[in-house]
């Protein structure tokens, strides 16, 4: 099997591309990718139609950045401080330049991802109805729903089918075989539906780790196109069993970031005046360390033996 | 001076709309709270459930930042996607949700995405999250805000999370089988739909309020039920149960 | 929360009907849960619609012992060594009595239960086009994609809520939680979709094995009506880290069942002159201790803790 | 006397219908032998999905009596529900599927359902499984059956699993927008479709058996490709690889 471990930088160079549907912060506010978030900006990417349910502020940071073009999800902003101040600016004032959004619900988006990974021609829902979500996106559509007798009313959701899909994981082989835990959004179906899967792996362990577990595998290998070793590439978001959120930086990226001056000042501190992932966490260091999940509750293990 | 807050008092009144055995749509911050005072006193049996994919018995037992923390997922009785944890919405079996909100209107309607014309708006807030689906499809949506006239509208601009819509029959018009407010817990009062307009009327006011008062920071005009009470204040059993679900006193 | 565990025959007689939808046999060739076969068999069920994409020959039992009325399913027969001699019996000759058949394929299947499970009006799929069970089965409609320009057609499929969905479970909780690993069919759509679930639990274990692992929940204990401790429930499936496949009983099933009285006779020698399952372990004696797995091969750890 | 059986040979020939780093619904018995061949040979990329919900690099090390054996969910790629496993063949992921079949038509159409009228038939076989589905959209078809009248027919009666339906464009008039029969291997001969009509057409007879007798063992007036080979016999390297796959001597 061909061995698919590569840098981040590589990673992002080879799979995002100007203009694409990116899913990053598939768990919502878990195992959000924000080392690729930071890798994206750094590559000055354009034109990106990024896509979560909910990204806390990753969405934020590269609509501020200027690497987006549409949004495409049901929440931007800071989830444990409030309002998202980029997305402010760019919606009100066009500032760093105007952005679509394509307004969905949290299910909405999810069922528009499964429709995609599950090969379906849409998904018909019954959520969105009285809601002006139907008015905002106009690409849903009001159908009666043929199998009921009274004309039942039903929103017809199309297809989100990514082009690239960025996760999180806790581990990963080289072969980017992968397992995950703890709740996962909608990772499984955002990575069934995407054109290219990378996963940002905590810890690269040997296969037979993974192996022993196909039931933990949230997408297999063979459909996961660059597998990336970083640890804590999910800071300031937290995953379960191996990083704590750190909310006092969502905080103090909240509070900086309340005027324009303030973000490209705090961008050039976190994200652009560092070489990469490994040169973060270093400036984290001690604050990072602190962060790092170091008790034990281990799951009861499973059997797989045959005989 | 009482012995409990105001958001206490909100937590406890949140609290008693949680009834023994439901499955709950929790969010974060005042319902989190109110769930755990719940299961600690009348509703032992009730279940929490998170939209990032947690179902929870017991609430977790530290202060949470986001649903998702590493806190509550360990212990949870289901960790897993967010559909099978959302679609028991419009399954219908969820019995009730909690959602706050930028601003509510007179049948329950409310917005978290645009202040102004959504093509051109005012203020971009961050939009729905799950909460237009538990306002279409929990069979009870209880809403926590703050008393403002500001907050506490007419009519919304943009309706994100449908409540009685234009009131009346106004929900199943637009095709929703169920569901609707059943209570808005604000810091100063609990409103509550009532008659066929299915309009909010103010059913209970906070103890050191007025009527006159609430009606001052409510923006449309604001009818009373036939019957006003007082807000029972939190008993020796809710505030001791809140005091050991908030046990860093973060909402003293 | 309330202690849930009780007999498979109470299970059975409470949550079982005359008429019921049954999902049976939800993890295709692995897990089915023999024992409640044999159960409902002892109690004299009538007009079930068993439903599963693939039953074994759970389904064949159930209706060579008259309590079937409908077959909702992909496939029925017996899968080591051929063809279902009731199943035939039943559907060419109306013995022991006619048989109503929803024909599905196994993915149309797993959609209609998805379809119930997510709350869906009906599952648009892209498969059936081109089959003769669009025609057996008159419930599936044609229609055209309204997201397509060329008028795509698509197949819409009826949500299947079952009654209650039986499940064999490697381990569970007195509360109805579990935990389920290996491949598991439409065991978690089944689960979701059902009025009622019962679990057929190999192993009951403390509450916190299971909270041990959220993520290895199959279905939470709050949507679960009954738990039955009842090693080898599977039994002659197998089952993942528990039981081998017994393919030598599936063998002689369909030798002696050729004949209807061959069946009979079957049918007295292995449920209806047996008391329960424990009497059924007891007769198959060595032969079942062969078939349970001794080795081990553990899944690696998974940590959840938060600190 | 050849150094192979029939069985042996129909494996090889399967084996050879599957590329390097392809995905492959792969069914029991022969095929998943054929499925280890590859991957021994000239395919160590290939990729089996089973129904049941499994995905596999390695085949499993024993022999399997059901695709959901404890040996093939050890050491398994991928351990899911059916759904995300099958819904790869509407979303276009899947290169090639194997089935079977009880009849199968000059146009590759296959039965496994009913002999007879549906509503009152000759013979009820168990049905479709997921053969339905992978007809449907597999972007390649390969059908493995034995080569008698009775089975290659000249119109099944019942079409579980579409092939080229009525030939021709057939399967873009019902809406199917990949796929098809790519080959049907036999114990006697391989057939493939060809022309615009997409009949079925003889081009590979197995060693020892001729065009002739061949035609006597279909059930249509069976037309012969341009160029009809001789079914090379396995490689060396094949029946080694087919030895270490097929260790218990099950084929032989």
């Amino acid at each position: 099997m061909e061995e698919k471990l590569v840098s981040l930088p590589e990673a992002i160079r080879a799979h995002v591309s100007d203009g694409d549907c990116v899913v990053l912060g598939a768990c919502l506010e878990a195992a959000i990718p924000f080392a690729a978030t930071y890798e994206i900006i750094r590559q000055g990417k354009r034109g990106l139609d990024v896509a979560a349910p909910i990204s806390d502020t990753s969405s934020d940071l590269l609509i501020g950045a200027g690497c987006v073009g549409q949004v495409t999800g049901a929440w931007v902003g800071n989830v444990s401080s409030g309002l998202g101040h980029n997305y402010r600016r760019a919606v009100e004032h066009g500032e760093p330049h105007a952005l679509k959004i394509r307004d969905h619900s949290n299910l909405s988006f999810g069922m528009a991802l499964l429709a995609a990974a599950y090969g379906m021609p849409y998904a018909p829902v019954r959520t969105l109805l009285g809601s002006d979500i139907l008015t905002s996106n106009p690409e849903f559509r009001l159908a009666e729903n043929p199998f009921s007798n009274g004309g039942e009313k039903t929103v017809l959701v199309p297809p989100l089918a990514p082009d690239v899909t960025i996760l999180c994981v806790q581990r990963a082989d080289v072969f980017g075989n992968c397992h995950f835990w703890g709740s996962s959004g909608v990772a499984a179906e955002a990575a069934l539906a995407a054109t290219s899967v990378v996963l940002l792996a905590d810890e690269v362990v040997p296969p037979e780790v993974i192996a022993s577990d196909p039931s933990r595998v949230l997408v297999p290998g063979y459909r996961v196109s660059a597998v990336c070793h970083v640890p804590a590439a999910c800071h300031p978001a937290p995953m379960t069993g191996r990083w704590q959120r750190d909310s006092a930086f969502f905080d103090d990226y909240h509070k900086r970031t309340r005027e324009r001056g303030g973000f490209l000042a705090w961008l050039d501190e976190w994200v652009l005046g560092l070489e990469d992932h490994d040169a973060y966490r270093t400036k984290l260091g001690a604050s990072l360390e602190d962060l790092r999940i170091k008790g034990e509750a281990l799951s009861a293990p499973a059997n797989y033996a045959a005989h | 001076m009482a012995d409990y807050s105001t958001q206490e008092l909100m937590i406890v009144a949140a609290a008693r709309e949680i009834r023994d055995g439901e499955v709950i749509f929790v969010g974060m911050r005042l319902p989190i709270a109110a769930f755990g005072v719940a299961r600690l006193t009348h509703a032992p049996n009730a279940v929490g459930l998170f939209e990032c994919g947690i179902a929870r018995y017991e609430p977790s037992a530290e202060t949470l930042y986001t649903m998702a923390d590493p806190a509550n997922q360990l212990g949870a009785a289901w960790a897993t996607g967010l559909l099978p944890m959302m679609t028991q919405l419009p399954a219908g079996r969820v019995d009730a949700g909690f959602i706050g909100g930028a601003e509510i209107d007179r049948f329950g309607n409310i917005n978290t995405s645009y202040i102004g014309d959504f093509k051109a708006p005012k203020v971009k807030l961050p939009g729905s999250g799950g909460a237009a689906d538990i306002a279409a499809s929990a069979k009870r949506l209880l809403a926590i805000m703050n008393h403002e006239k500001r907050r506490l509208v007419e009519r919304v601009g943009y309706i994100t999370s449908p409540g009685f819509l234009d009131g009346g029959d106004g929900r199943e018009k637009a095709g929703l089988v169920r569901g609707g407010p059943a209570a808005v817990i604000t810091d100063r009062a609990i409103l509550r739909p009532l008659g066929d307009s299915r309009e909010l009327h103010l059913t209970s006011v906070h103890p050191g309020h007025s009527v006159e008062e609430i009606r001052e920071h409510t923006g449309w005009a604001l009818k009373t039920a036939p019957r006003v009470d007082e807000t029972p204040p939190p008993s020796p059993a809710e505030l001791d149960a809140l005091h050991r679900v908030d046990h860093e006193g973060h909402w003293r």
